[in-house]
């Protein structure tokens, strides 16, 4: 079923910064909640995992995904992503596109994802509502994240394990909720701990 | 494999089987107890084809495990019938106003108004069809369904 | 259309079940079954474990504990439709149930599982955040308890932790003399509400509004009270004036949930449609107990 | 028209003893007891379950399969896929009724080979120990697919820039049909009035309780492959079967026992049961599959997704002068049933009405959505929708009662047999046989009390309460042949047996014979056994559909029976040693009226014809008490009707409550007139379902998306008027029992007057309704757009 999502998130941060980050998959993609980055693939795009819960249903999409346009002078990207779900209760398609609007220490980072989903999970009626819902906080989510991460300093980060400890945290798990604090915090607490023991490591 | 054993009483006779975990109720009439008068219509709980009698009330026999009918009591269409085997008043209506066509919804039909009569035979029209809104068929246009329930329903008044 | 496999567990008690929650990862609970078989039927569920508490006897029951009617988790949803306590205590319980689908699903439904399974066009989440509903849930760790109104954390997801279970709901009971009423669109008798409304009212002998509480579903993921209506009408006499300032209200709703059958547009009209019906049933009911 | 009547009937059928009066079914005792035999109660011994690995892509290659993860799970029999079929089963389905306008092609293959052309085509097959286990095998088989763009919309899909459904078919048009007759232009040029209006009617599903469903079994001993079908046409099948196996005809046998209702969907062959047969034949197990409800709303066939535009001419007089109809078919995927649904459609517009020119084109188009075949109606109500909506809308226009235009444009009693103008599916022109449509209608009219209606809708309206009146008539060509057999054989226990391939889908064909039959030998209902859809049984059949079986089978049973009494009075008159016309026929027995104490038992005679070996019969006598007959009426019967109907609209949700339902009913002489109105009643419920609940939805890339019985509303029984029924009997004279078929015609008219009543209660505002179904939300949508609610 096509769905045209439109959401945004704020930042303050210069663009340049979130487009940095943003068009490096492989720092931005394990901020998207649920995303797992896979191998990179000879025609530059990603295998990738995409775990998500719908309401009671938790789907694990399994595909590759990658940009397709990088526009430098006007901050728009355009990414395409397709995945299965690896229990064949179907699919989903999407074209996102992203521009990011702003000046030099705020950024409206604007999101619009055409989807089209297939099989059961297409069929799953009462699943629109839902989807736009979810949406619109995973990108929440996504905006925090990067947030966070440059605050824990980008460059420092190693993307392997942080994306593993996110997809725990954030994923496969409840849902994270705004209008419960408790659980935010736990999840910048996670980042942190994340981050401090990647400096022990080294 | 999950499988466990369980016991139950299906018309009056208890039987012992190994059943998978998932399994549902509705299969294992069907399938593990050869008893194939109750019918699956649509496998999710709508069309009421595969209500039975569970523990004297109606359950979809599609929403429920076998599992879960352990040490428990099931009535199905085959046990509506009197000992003697002759049709309840139900049945009988059923036959003589033409209630059932093709007979694939009836299994439900029949186990959902016996519990309706048994709390109400003196019921009106309408909470005759509010009483099987919940079973679909699609032959009879369920009027000939509500003129033999109404009609069973004077029998067992009679009584 | 058949469940794929799990592993099934019966806990007899609410310590074993709770036991069972904090170690199982991927599991599911079945209560009534009659929202969860059929996504298992479906397969849009697949878990690993299901963990049935249809055993567990001290989540089953219907009590008066001073003020507050409490209603366990497992308690079939034919039992409260047809108990004379909560008729007695809370007649809209017992009127929002004679909607709630069939009796072949009432038999074995039950309250907890809608309030976990949490559709948002269901009844019982809307007539529990009507009654100020506070849901007990206990974990290994201990009991919490949360207000209907934060139950919903999102689209169909209740602020349940992995870890927890509900055991049961306290609701408040209303005076004496109030007025209620559960009204409802469904394309069909039985069928999921497109939009339901909850309303309850006291009204003293000038005819003024004492208290009153007015809740819609299938409006937002969660129940949606109208708590500025309710301020409004706080004191206002029960007339067709005080209906039509809630008309205002459900008219300036934020944003209304939309899906591939059912507009925005007409879940908003159906919302006026409902409240307004449903707002004077409960005033004429209130005016005949005063 | 010259010696058109065969039989000459009166009115009322001769009074007989069963015919004609409210039998109570054989086939109930065992149903009520739950004893019936559907294909799923089947106890077949070793019997594997199946399951189906179907696209859940509307349109795609499929560029690789992987069966790893699938085939070592435990419990797999067998998965079969493309290359592991027969190279006799590789070659697409043969379509069913081929058509020289058909200019593209395409069927379903068993299992897709490369491209899939709809969600739901099936790629795998998965052989297990249940069909749980075959389930959990289909979800681990990996499909690479490459999406291909979609053919959602069949009126997009002609563009020039329109994808194409199939690569292998250039573009998306099945075929073109033009038809016309009388001169259409000068009927148009010299009206007062030109109505034109476009409409459209959404797809919806039959939904028989009972899905589909096969089991096959093969007797390695004697070669043979008996298959068990909830089906509609046994003789079909096998020769389907006999082709995709490349067997002998003798090998294969087709067995309906009980089957869970029809409705149309289960009269075409499918793919699955081609699976079936192969896999029970190679695995040397018996194998059944049935299917789920989901797979249901992907695989049958479904149907009304057409676009309608019409316009007709009408004089001062507000008579039609002429008529031009453009329609348009959403086909889906495949053409299983060929072009035979949407011509019906067209050919049944003028209906009860004397048009004397008409113009029609009809476009048949492929999409990506689920294949069309006939779904009870077939093509008539989205007909009647258009023909009664534009005489609605005609009305409005000149100012006068809806009633009154039908009154003036009607085909009068005198007219018949009438010829309509076109040539029906069975090539033959369109002669009604009779009917009185005048009179239908007005006893509808009476019934409902229309003439008071306006006050009754005034009064109301103080009460704030909209209530709107609605009328629609349909003539329905049934009883098509060519022909439906059947054997009536006296056995030598003096039972009687008939045997016939006509399939029931729970319509009571068993009790219908068995009255024709017991009132020609004059014996209780009891003495009689009725063998039905079973190959073997006899040699050849066409099946249940379009009315057909009372027609033909009935007629069939009828003149054989007949034959029979025929044999036993000429055998009997030897060995009670009187004349022919001294031997009465009495519960059995055939008796010498001059002495009452002589007579012989059917068993007696069935053992003398047999004949013992080496003595000759006498002469005129031949062996053996029984006959076969295949009759094979000349053309259709056309039986009619009217239904009216009054509802309330309640606008605060625009849900409608049908307050009265009146149909009256002309299918000619009526065996069982129990029978009948639950046939009338029950189609007249999918009449309603299709006029205000059934709305089978599609997304744009032709996902399915009311794929379960929570969204894809089939009436309940609080939705259904107890309807008031009449029925008027002009029988055939195309028949010797004077019969027309029964099984359809409540559902034809229904949307079309159900439409129009509620568009009466929104008169106010003036608002044309032109779609089926009017479902609340969109109706909502529609008066939205008007303001009315601010």
């Amino acid at each position: 079923m096509p769905l045209v999502i439109k959401t945004s998130f704020k930042v303050d941060y210069p663009k340049e910064t979130i487009w940095t980050l943003i068009t490096d998959i492989e720092k931005s993609a394990p901020c998207f909640p649920g995303a797992e980055l896979g191998e990179k693939l000879p025609d530059g795009y990603y295998k990738g995992n995409f775990n998500v819960k719908l309401g009671p249903m938790a789907f694990n999409f399994v595909g590759k995904f990658g940009f397709i346009e990088l526009n430098q002078e006007n901050f728009q990207a355009k990414i395409s992503a397709t995945g299965t779900d690896a229990k064949g209760r179907g699919g989903a398609q999407g074209i996102i596109d992203v521009v990011l609007i702003g000046n030099s220490n705020h950024t409206d980072v604007q999101i619009i994802s055409d989807i089209s989903l297939s099989g059961s999970v297409a069929q799953y009626g009462r699943g629109v509502g839902m989807i736009q819902a979810i949406s619109q906080q995973l990108i929440n989510e996504f905006g925090k994240n990067l947030s966070l991460m440059i605050d824990a300093d980008s460059t420092t980060i190693s993307r392997a394990d942080n994306s593993v400890n996110l997809k725990n945290e954030l994923l496969t798990n409840k849902p994270s909720n705004p209008q419960n604090p408790i659980y935010l915090t736990k999840l910048v607490w996670q980042v942190f701990v994340d981050y401090f023991i990647k400096l022990l490591k080294r | 494999m999950d499988q466990r054993p369980i016991t139950i009483c299906v018309n009056g006779i208890t039987y012992n089987r190994e059943v998978e975990t998932r399994r549902t109720l509705a299969d294992f009439l069907r399938i593990d107890l050869h008893l194939t008068g109750t019918h699956v219509g649509c496998e999710h709980g709508v069309c009421g084809a595969c209500t039975v009698l569970f523990n004297g009330n109606t359950a979809r026999s599609c929403l429920t495990l076998a599992i879960q009918a352990d040490q428990c009591n099931v009535t199905t269409i085959e046990g509506l019938a009197y000992p003697d085997g002759t049709f309840s008043e139900l049945q009988q209506a059923f036959r003589e106003c033409h209630g059932l066509q093709c007979g694939f919804c009836t299994p439900g039909m029949l186990t959902t108004l016996t519990e309706f009569l048994s709390e109400n035979i003196n019921p009106s029209e309408f909470q005759v069809k509010e009483a099987i809104s919940g079973n679909l068929c699609r032959c009879t246009g369920y009027q000939a369904i509500v003129d033999a329930t109404m009609l069973a329903a004077k029998r067992l008044r009679e009584k | 259309m058949k469940p794929a496999p799990f592993s099934y567990h019966c806990p007899s008690s609410l310590t074993e079940a709770l036991d069972l929650v904090a170690k199982l990862e991927n599991y599911k609970i079945i209560a009534g079954g009659q929202s969860l078989m059929p996504m298992l039927n479906f397969r849009f569920l697949m878990p690993e474990h299901v963990i049935d508490i249809n055993k567990i006897p001290e989540l089953v029951g219907v009590s008066k504990e001073h003020h507050q009617l409490r209603i366990g988790a497992m308690t079939r949803q034919h039992t409260i439709h047809t108990s004379p306590l909560v008729k007695e205590n809370a007649p809209l319980i017992t009127e929002a149930y004679g909607l709630v689908s069939h009796r072949q699903v009432r038999n074995r439904g039950t309250y907890g599982g809608s309030l976990c399974h949490l559709d948002p066009s269901s009844e019982q989440p809307c007539f529990t955040a009507a009654l100020d509903g506070v849901i007990e849930v206990a974990s290994l760790a201990g009991k919490r308890e949360i207000a209907m109104a934060n139950w919903t954390t999102m689209y169909m997801t209740p602020d349940l932790a992995p870890d927890e279970i509900m055991l049961g709901v306290r609701l408040d009971i209303w005076p004496p003399n109030h007025g209620w009423s559960f009204m409802e669109y469904s394309r069909r008798h039985g069928d999921y509400a497109i939009v339901g409304v909850a309303a309850l009212v006291v009204i003293n002998s000038n005819n003024c509004i004492e208290k009153i509480s007015i809740t819609l579903c299938g409006i937002d993921a969660a129940p949606v009270r109208l708590y500025a209506a309710e301020k409004i009408l706080i004191d206002h006499d029960a007339s067709d004036i005080a209906v039509k300032k809630v008309m205002i209200e459900i008219e300036n709703l934020p944003d209304v949930m939309e899906d591939s059958l059912n507009t925005a547009d007409y879940r908003r009209h159906l919302a006026k449609t409902m409240t307004n019906r449903a707002l004077k049933i409960a005033f004429e009911r209130a005016r005949k107990r005063i | 028209m010259n010696n058109f009547s065969e039989f000459s009937l009166s009115p009322l059928l001769r009074p007989e003893k069963f015919t004609g009066s409210r039998i109570q079914r054989t086939e109930d005792e065992q149903l009520l007891r739950g004893n019936g035999q559907y294909v799923d109660d089947l106890a077949l011994d070793k019997v594997l379950y199946s399951a189906f690995l179907r696209s859940p892509h509307a349109h795609a290659k499929i560029l690789s399969i992987n069966i790893e993860r699938a085939v070592n799970l435990p419990g797999i029999r067998k998965i079969y896929l493309y290359k592991d079929l027969p190279i006799s089963a590789k070659n697409r389905l043969p379509i069913l009724v081929p058509n020289p306008a058909i200019k593209n092609l395409m069927m379903q293959e068993v299992l897709v080979s490369e491209e899939i052309c709809c969600v739901g085509d099936a790629i795998a097959f998965v052989v297990a120990e249940n069909r749980y286990i075959a389930e959990d095998a289909c979800a681990l088989i990996d499909v690479d697919y490459e999406i291909l763009p979609v053919v959602a919309d069949c009126l997009k899909a002609l563009e020039s820039n329109a994808p194409s459904f199939c690569s292998a078919i250039p573009n998306n048009l099945a075929a073109h049909v033009k038809t016309n007759f009388g001169d259409v232009d000068s009927g148009f040029n010299c009206a007062t009035h030109i109505v034109q209006e476009v409409f459209w009617n959404n797809r919806g599903s039959a939904h028989p309780m009972e899905t589909r469903g096969y089991a096959a079994e093969f007797h390695l001993a004697s070669g043979e492959l008996t298959v068990w079908s909830s089906g509609q046409t046994p003789h079909l099948e096998k020769k389907n079967l006999i082709d995709i196996l490349g067997w002998d005809p003798e090998k294969i046998r087709i067995i309906h026992n009980d089957v869970g209702g029809g409705f149309g969907p289960k009269a075409i062959f499918y793919p699955e049961e081609a699976m079936v047969a192969i896999a029970a034949h190679e695995l040397l197990q018996p194998v059944k599959w049935i299917e789920d409800r989901r797979e249901h709303f992907y695989t049958a066939t479904q149907e009304r997704d057409q676009w309608w535009d019409v316009a007709i001419a009408l004089d001062a007089n507000a008579k039609i002068l002429a008529m031009k109809i453009d329609m348009t078919h959403d086909n889906g995927a495949y053409l299983p049933w060929g072009i035979i649904m949407p011509y019906i459609g067209v050919t049944t517009t003028p209906g009860p009405y004397v048009i004397p020119a008409i113009d029609a084109n009809l476009k048949v188009v492929y999409t990506n959505k689920n294949a069309t075949s006939p779904v009870r109606g077939a093509g008539r109500p989205q007909a009647v929708f258009a023909m009664e909506r534009i005489l609605d809308k005609a009305a409005h226009v000149l100012g006068i009662d809806r009633a009154e235009i039908r009154r003036r444009n009607f085909i009068q009693p005198e007219q018949m047999p009438y010829n309509n103008g076109f040539i029906y599916r069975d090539g033959k022109p369109m002669v009604y046989d009779s009917g009185d449509y005048p009179k239908c209608q007005a006893l509808a009219l009476d019934k409902i009390s229309y003439d008071d209606f306006q006050i009754r809708k005034a009064k109301a309206l103080e009460e704030g309460r909209y209530l709107g009146i609605g009328v629609a008539n349909f003539v329905e060509g049934t009883g098509l042949g060519p022909f439906e057999g059947a054997t009536v054989r006296i056995q030598q226990n003096g039972r009687v047996v008939i045997l016939t391939s006509a399939s029931s889908q729970g319509q009571g064909h068993k009790t219908t014979f068995m009255q024709i039959c017991a009132d020609q030998l004059n014996i209780p209902l009891e003495m009689i056994d009725v063998i039905t859809a079973d190959t073997n049984v006899i040699s050849m059949g066409i099946g249940t559909f379009a009315s057909r079986i009372t027609v033909n089978a009935g007629n069939s049973v009828f003149l054989a029976s007949k034959n029979v009494a025929q044999k036993i009075t000429t055998l009997a008159s030897f060995l009670l040693g009187c004349k022919v016309d001294e031997v009465q026929l009495i519960d059995g027995f055939a008796i010498n009226i001059n002495d009452t104490s002589r007579k012989k038992s059917f068993s007696e005679l069935a053992r003398v014809s047999q004949g013992m070996p080496g003595f000759s019969f006498p002469e005129g006598v031949t062996n053996g008490l029984e006959s076969t007959e295949y009759f094979s009426p000349k053309q259709s019967t056309y039986c009619n009707g009217t239904a009216a109907v009054e509802i309330e609209l309640d606008r605060g949700t625009c849900q409608i409550q049908i307050m009265k339902y009146v149909m009256v009913h002309d299918s000619g002489n009526l065996i069982n007139p129990l029978l009948v109105d639950g046939q009338v009643q029950g189609s007249i419920a999918h009449g309603i379902g299709n006029a205000i609940l059934e709305d089978m939805q599609y997304d744009d890339q032709a996902q399915p998306i009311t794929t379960n019985f929570g969204e894809y509303l089939l009436p309940t029984a609080t939705d259904i008027p107890k309807v008031e029924m009449h029925h008027l009997f002009s029988p055939s004279p195309l028949n010797p029992l004077g019969v027309k078929g029964a099984g359809e015609g409540g559902t034809i008219p229904a949307a079309a007057a159900i439409v129009s009543a509620i568009e009466d209660a929104i008169s106010d505002t003036g608002i044309f309704l032109t779609q089926a179904p009017m479902t609340p939300p969109r109706l909502f949508e529609i008066l939205n757009k008007s303001n009315i609610f601010k």
